[in-house]
Order: C-alpha cells, then structure tokens, then sequence
C-alpha cells in the first residue's frame, strides 16, 4: 500500500538536502505546465525519468508500474474533453448525430487533448520524483523551513505517524473479519466495513487520549517541539538543476510554448 | 496410518517489506493432536497461519486441509475459514461489535445458519468459555482477560475441526493462562486439533503432544518435546530457552539424584514424583 | 429532448466507465498537470482563507484543551486509512469512502478543511492520487464543498427534527455529490466546450463521473449511518 | 535511614467506568532499588504509575517525591516529570513522530535545554539502548522489539532519577526480554531507581529487590522476593503463581536434598550451586 513510502526511505538520492529535490521537482513542473508544448512535456518526462532510474535507483519496471497508476484518470479526462458535445453542425473527424445533436471528434479538441495528456503525464513524473526521493519527514523539514505554521507541522506529523499505525490495525481487523467470512457477499461487507470504520474510530480517539497521556508524561504543554535534521546543500548539486531547468526553460520559449 | 488434517508442501511467501516472509515450509499437523510453534518475533508464524486459513495464498507451494489442497476459490475458501478457525493474539483488533452476543454470532451468521442453531452455538461458545454472563455487555468495557475469552468463542461458535491461537498467553497473569490453557485442553479432548503459537517454552513444553519450531521463515525443528528440547543446538541457536523442568531434571541427573532412565518428566509434578520414587528406592 | 439528454448520458457513462470500471479510486482527484497554471494559482487562492480561518480556529481551541491536537491528528489518520479502504458499492462496482461528511459532523466544517488538505497531500505524495498544483482545487472541492454541504444540510435538517440517521444519510451523501460537482465544475471552468463553453463541459464531466459518484454517494451515505450508530451508542 | 523516592500514601482514584480503580494505596520506593510491582490485569498497575508521574492527581491521599508532596502546578509538574519518567506498554501509543531522532528529542527539549545538550543526550540515549543505526529509519519500519527500544530511549534522554516500565517484556520473545532487562539493570547500576510491572513471576522473582502485589486497587503484599512468593495464601489468592525455582528449591528440601538454611536462591545457577555444594558435603 504505501511503497511510494517505503522507497522514499531506501533510494540513493535519501542523503541529497531535501529543498534541492523540492525545488528540482517543483520548478520543473511548472515550467512543463506553463509551457503546454509537447516538446517540453516530453522532455521533462525523460529528464525526470532518467533522474528517477538513473540516480535514485529505482528500478525502471516500478517506475513504469508507478507511471500507469493514474492512466485511467488521465484517460477519461482527456477523452472527456476531447469530444465535443453540440446542437451546431460542425467539422468532425468522426461523430454521431441523432436528435439535433452533434457528437464528435474535432482536430483541434484532438490536438489540445494530446497536448494535455503528456502535459499531464510529465507533471506526474516530476511528483513522482519528489515523492520516491524525498521522505514526509523531510518534505515536513522544508515546510518548516518556509515558515509554515507550527500548528500545520505538528498535525502533518501526527497525522503521518499514525497512518500506518491505524492503517496495521485496520488490515488486523480487515484480516480477523474475513477469517470469519465477513466478507463472503455484498450485504455482509457492508455491515463488517461499517463495523471496521467504527471500531477504528474509537480506536483511534482511544489511542489520542492515551498519545496525550505518553506526551505529557514527557513534559509536552502545546508544543510538538523537536530537534531538526541536518542536511548539507551542495553547490553542485544546485548548479546542475539551474542547468537542467535552465535548459527545459529556454527549449519551452524555442518551441513556441508559454501561454498558460 | 497417520492421519495429517493441515500440511504445508513447499510454501513460500514473501511480504513486500520482506519480514516474517516463509522460505519453503513443509509441515504436517496430526488430526487431534496438540501442536505448539515456537519462534522468535518475525520468524513467520503468524504469516504461515494465515496461510491455513487462506488469507493469505502462497507464492509457492500448497496448503493442504484433510488432504487436499487448497482451492482459492469463494466456496472452497468459505469450507476452509469454516474448519480451520484463527484466535488472533490482540482480541483488541479481533472484537468489532458492540455487544459480545452479536460479537460471537457475526461467524455462524456468516455461515448461513438458521436462527435457532445460532443462537445454540452462540450459547455453547459462551458456556465453554465461561462468559456466558457478559452476553449483554458491550465488548469495549470488558476486562483484557474477558476479550481474550470473547475472541475464543467467537472461534468456537463456528466449529471448526482445527483452531488456531496466535499467542493466546501474552499479557494473560498466570492464573488466567492457566483457564485459557484448560480450554484448549477441553477443546482437545473433543476431538479438536488444537494449534498455538508461544514464547513461553515451559508451557509449550508441559502442553504439546507436537513441537515445531520456526526461524526466518523455515522450519528448523521439528518433534516431540522431550525430543526437541534436548537438542543442545537447536535450543542455543534459535534464541529459545530450555524449559525449567528439564534444565533441572538435566541437572539431577548430573548431581545423581535421579538415577532412572525413564523419559524426560514433562510436568513439575512428574518430576517431584521422580524424585519422590528415587528418595524412596534410595531408603 | 429529455431522452436526447439520457442518450447522451448513457453514452458519456459507458465512456466513464469503460475506462474507471472495476476500480475507480480516487476518480474525484484532479490529477498532477491536469489545471492551467492559472486555474491551479486562483483555485489555491481561493481555498487558502478556508485554512487560515481553520488552522485560527484550531489554534484557539488547541489552547483550551491540549489533547485536542492529538485527537486531530488521529482523526486526520484515520480520515487517510478510511479513504484506503474498498466500499461495496450498490451498483456493484468498488469505490473508496471519504469520510468527509463524518468529519464535517464530529469536527466542524473549517477543522475538516485543514484536515482535508494534509490529507490530499500526503495522498498525492503517498499514493499518487491527486497532485501538488491541483491541491488548491482538490482541497476545496474535498475539504472546503464538501464539508460545508455535509455541515449545513446535518444543521438544517436537525432543526426540523429530522431522525438523526436520515440528518447523517443526507449529509454524507449530499457532501459526497457538492465534491463531485465541484470537481465537474472546476474542470469545465478550465476545459470550456469549443461549443457551447463552460455549461456544456460541466454537464460532459458531470455525466461522465455520475456512473461512480452517485453509488458512491449513496454509499458512503449508508456507512456513514452505520459508524454514527455505533459512535452515538458510546 | 531509608531513603525513598516515590511514594503514595492513601491513595484513592476512580475512573468514571470504575476499572482500574485505587483505593487507598500505601506504598514506598526506595531509591535505587529494583522494584517490582505485580498484579492481574485491571489491578490498578498502570493507573498508579500514572500518578508517579503526575498525569492523574489522587481522588484521595498524596503522592511524594523526594519525600515532598506533589504539587499539581505547571512548573513543580514540570520538574515531576522531568525526574520520573514512565515507558508505556505498547510503544505505538508513545512515538509520535516517523523519525527516530526527532521523537527522542522531544522530552529533552521539552525541559528547555540548549541544543548541544539535546544532541548529545539523545546521541547517548540510543546508544545505551542500541538503537544508533536505526537514526534514519522512520518509525513504521521498525520491528516490535526496535520501537520498545525507541520508547525507552525516548524516556532515557530525558535522564530521570525513577523510571518506570509498564509491561516491558510483554509481546517480546525470550531473547528480547532479556536484552530489554539488561538494559534495565545497566540503569540500575547508574544509580536509576528502576519500577516495572509483569506477568512474569519468574522475572520478577529473579530480578527485582522488592516486589509489591496489587489487587483490585490495594496493596495486598509487599516485600523482598524470598519473603512474598512464601506466603502461600498471598500467592494463591492473588491469581500469581509461586516461581518455579522457589517451587522446586522447596520440594528439593522436602525431599531431603537440601538441607541448609541458607536463603532460598535467585536464579538457577543459584540453585544448581546449591545442590553442588550438597552433593559435596555428602561426599
């Protein structure tokens, strides 16, 4: 369920100062989005893609598998707006009509839904770069640092800490429910899913009360305050991301990109 | 012959964070016997008895339940989960319902029973428990002793020919180990294989017809328990301990107090009796 | 003309579900890169108040009792988990609860929106559901639409005395369709028809993400009904 | 004179559900001792260290510090929990934070020292629990047995004088048990008085200088090991068990097979030496 996480933690750009990978992935991505051209798009998916496998080590067939995840958004989206719905005649590259009503394909609804799509899908590798190189904890360290409200911090961490603490127990009720066959048929799934929800609501209020009981016991009194990690920018790290982004910068303007 | 109601041919599974992962178990439990599984935390215990209840699927190899191996399909999964039923270690994570009747009927109303023969179940599940008082009371103001309890009839109630504990001493004071203990030795008596998993060596050691024990995902041991507990290697290298009553037994022996070659004592009270006949030969 | 209308529907359905169908997960997520800039810049503008206020609100209670950033720290985890888990889906395909209108009811419409963004983010880094330019959009049509439905209809139909579970049902359910037709809306403002302009989009998203989202609705409505139950009995 | 360091006198405490309650405790810890404090579940354990530590304030009666009073005041609370430090059962309910090295730095920054000083306890915190390769692993990747040690160092880098342990050796295998106890007495030998709660008579029996029993909020026994686990009805009315070594040092006695009136042993080997010498004196 959360292997995005998992290879945040294990991949070889871990020790790389987190703001760098921020401003690698974020800068990219929005120069690809406010480029809109195809050039750019594709070139900030190989870019991101070769950082990905290249330098990050993550193997390319789980890029590939993490790439495809939102397809079938992209797909519907873009093929929603592709289509054109109409009571005017107009000039279709393949349509329906019936009733009055026109339904069809245009160049132009073609081409912006291309366009879109790989617009789309090198934005997702720039997410995808930040998310599978950079840890929540870091990416909460760089909040931090841009003077988010402390109160926001806090809620991020306890709310990522205990993900996985009440995700554990959900997956041992989920598990003690169906070796009891609670979800052997629609009906039943729906009360034993009611059930689980519940029971993990109070669980978690529960467990609030008993986190505040450990934290005060450690002299918490508002303040999730706590020692920051430590990291090192490297000039040449930072040189070569003005570089790349330089670089996909000045082939957008080339390529006739730029309007939002 | 005998008999083997689970068996586990070959079985590898592996967890995508790659703990408590088995590594090619080949296991076969006796029909009416008494097993216990040793292991040190994440040596895949709990992973291969998900596996016989067909939560989990191997990667490789086979289950086998009375036999035949097992088919991943609704019905066939739903016959298995009837027959071989899992007591998990935290009734925390086990009891979902608001009061401990509708708590011990959610199985046998899965089964698709008619109404009268739940409620017999259910009825007989609290009796052989001994909760039949707490049939009203919400599961989430019981004692952590009553869940305990309340998560083995919730077992019970579905009658299953093979029952399954994960841990069922943790955090139970001794006297309630204790009834925990003789309810399984009931539930035995029955005619119920009986499987449970513990670190506690002197209980697996007094209770156990059958001793397996796990590490890393393999089966490194495997015997009775006078058998399995005076394999010197074994014992060291898998982080268990030597049950009190044969390192003492072990100890007479080398003092000269007890002189017999009878078999290991597997009680304190067989062992006091050894010694008792010894006093007695001796005078 | 109605029947032209349910013609198109079902065409634009079979299109929506050919490609969501079995597993539409989190099908009211605006993807990453799927916004204009522009869009993504006014959307986050105009969700931004709603945190301000909230994390205010927050912040002044926190202050009156200290556990209750715990509480909301577990119930933001426990909001994410719930979003993981598969909902049975009365048309038999499978969808994911929110859990908005839930929280909107126990917590109140503006504790649920900052809630509701670090959800979003931490699916959109988690889980690649969702997107960091769409946050501004996915937050106010998650966190600031939805709860706010879930709030005022809870509020209207409990001062007319309506049984609490219908109050919850239509809570849930109608928090669950403002999302989806804001969502429908956002990508109509920003993907006009070339015919017929905004309307005629959000009537083309509306009708391509109304095969999920009105099961869903219904569902989530009815678990929402089961876990208030069981809450109210505590 | 006896110096003690925590201690409650009178205490009464209820919970609106009434589990857990106290009625009327009387107990005294002295400092740098082993203590010991045993109870079935729902004896009031749990909800007496919460008053060590300040979290719950008596219904009745006071707790003392240092032979002062508690005072329920933010800066006097502040110094309590500063120098009583409590480690709770399950660590998922006490790590708050994904990284390691930021939940350890909570209590000590906490207490408002300078950074360097935080640095250098925490650095030293896990290092006296083992745990300073897990600095950049987040939490959820750690096992069961790793986030106890998190939980311990959470509580070591604040440097109390008490520390108290709900249940540390429950849910770990024996191997961890015994690195968690060594730990335990490492802290001892510091000059830390260390407080624990158990199941484990035997534990108990073998490790603590003291032990206190509890049952249903009171306390129905107190004293050195040797003296409690003799008092037959104590043992038996209290659901504890007597441990197996003080069970087989008396049916060794009984039996003839020792015969001096040397104190009753404390481990095994205490045991087996005494036989030894037996043997020896016989010959």
């Amino acid at each position: 369920m959360f292997s995005i996480d998992s290879y945040a933690y294990s991949n070889k750009l871990r020790k790389v100062h987190p703001a760098e990978k921020c401003a690698f992935a974020m800068v990219t991505l929005i120069i690809c989005l406010a480029a809109s051209s195809l050039l750019t798009s594709l070139a900030v998916l190989l870019i991101m893609s070769a950082a990905v496998v290249g330098y990050a080590g993550i193997p390319f067939r789980v890029f590939a598998g993490f790439m495809s995840l939102p397809v079938s958004f992209l797909l519907v989206g873009v093929l929603t707006i592709a289509v054109t719905v109409s009571r005017e005649p107009g000039v279709y590259l393949w349509g329906l009509s019936f009733w009055g009503f026109n339904l069809g394909i245009t160049a132009a609804g073609v081409a912006a839904a291309v366009i879109l799509l790989f617009k789309s899908l090198g934005a997702v590798s720039c997410l995808y770069f930040l998310s599978l190189t950079t840890p929540m904890i870091d990416i909460i360290y760089v909040l931090r640092k841009m003077k988010v409200p402390a109160l926001f911090i806090e809620l991020m961490t306890l709310i990522y800490r205990f993900i996985f603490v009440l995700a554990e127990t959900a997956e041992k009720i989920y598990t003690s429910q169906s070796s009891r066959l609670g979800y052997a048929g629609v009906n039943v799934s729906f009360s034993s899913l009611g059930e689980l929800a519940s029971t993990l609501f109070i669980k978690s209020f529960h467990r609030s009360q008993m986190l505040f009981q450990a934290l005060s016991s450690r002299c918490y009194t508002g303040g999730l305050n706590v020692l920051d990690n430590y990291y090192e920018f490297s000039i040449k790290n930072m040189l070569f991301i003005a570089a790349l982004d330089l670089g996909i910068a000045a082939l957008s303007l080339y390529s006739g990109g730029g309007q939002l | 012959m005998k008999e083997y109601i689970l068996e586990a041919k070959g079985v590898e599974f592996r967890y995508p964070d790659g703990t408590g992962a088995l590594n090619g178990i080949n296991i076969a439990v006796e029909k009416g016997k008494k097993v216990a599984v040793l292991g040190s935390n994440g040596a895949g215990k709990s992973t291969l008895f998900l596996h016989f209840n067909g939560i989990l699927k191997p990667h490789k190899g086979n289950i086998l339940f009375n036999g035949q191996p097992v088919c991943y399909k609704h019905k066939q999964l739903t016959e298995l989960r009837k027959n071989v039923g899992i007591v998990f270690q935290d009734p925390d994570t086990q009891l979902f319902s608001a009061s401990v009747w509708q708590e011990i009927s959610f199985g046998p109303i899965n089964l698709g029973l008619p109404k009268e023969q739940v409620i017999q179940r259910v009825n007989a599940a609290m009796e052989a428990t001994g909760i039949t008082g707490l049939k009203d009371r919400p599961t989430h103001f019981l004692s952590y002793g009553q869940k305990k309890r309340v998560s083995i009839a919730d077992i019970l109630s579905m009658e299953p020919q093979v029952i399954i504990f994960d841990e069922p001493t943790a955090w139970l004071d001794p006297k309630l180990s204790l009834q925990v203990m003789e309810i399984f030795d009931l539930l035995n008596q029955q005619g119920k294989t009986v499987v449970l998993s513990t670190h506690d060596v002197d209980l697996a050691y007094t209770w156990a017809d059958h001793i397996i024990v796990m590490e890393q995902g393999q089966v490194v041991g495997e015997g009775p328990p006078e058998v399995i507990f005076l394999k010197e290697d074994l014992v060291c290298n898998t982080g268990l301990e030597r049950p009190f009553i044969v390192d003492m037994y072990l100890e007479l022996k080398k003092s000269g107090y007890i002189l017999s070659n009878k078999p290991l004592p597997r009680t304190k009270e067989a062992l006091f009796a050894l010694l008792a006949a010894q006093k007695t030969a001796a005078v | 003309m109605n029947m032209m209308k349910g013609y198109l529907t079902a065409f634009l359905a079979m299109l929506g579900s050919y490609f969501i169908f079995p597993d539409n997960a989190y099908a009211m997520h605006i993807m990453e890169g799927f916004l204009p800039v522009k869009w993504s810049i006014i959307w986050s503008v105009i969700t931004l108040p709603f945190i301000i206020v909230g994390l205010w609100s927050i912040q002044k209670k926190v202050s009156n009792s200290p556990s209750l950033k715990m509480l909301l720290g577990l119930a933001g985890a426990f909001a994410f988990v719930l979003s993981a888990l598969k909902l049975p889906s009365v048309a038999g395909s499978c969808s994911h609860p929110t859990g908005v209108g839930l929280g909107a009811i126990l917590f109140g419409p503006f504790a649920m929106s900052v809630l509701g963004v670090i959800v979003l983010l931490f699916q959109a880094l988690l889980l690649a559901h969702g997107g960091l330019t769409t946050l501004g959009a996915n937050t106010f049509s998650m966190a600031v639409a939805g709860p706010f439905v879930s709030y005022g209809i809870f509020k209207l139909l409990q001062k007319f005395g309506t049984p609490l579970w219908i109050c919850v049902f239509m809570a849930a359910a109608l928090g669950d369709l403002a999302t989806y037709l804001t969502t429908s809306f956002q990508l109509a403002l920003a993907f006009p028809s070339e015919t017929g302009g905004v309307l005629a989009s959000m009537y083309k998203f509306a009708a391509v993400f109304a095969v999920t989202q009105l099961p869903l609705a219904i569902s989530e409505g009815l678990l929402t009904v089961l876990v208030m139950n069981v809450l109210t009995v505590h």
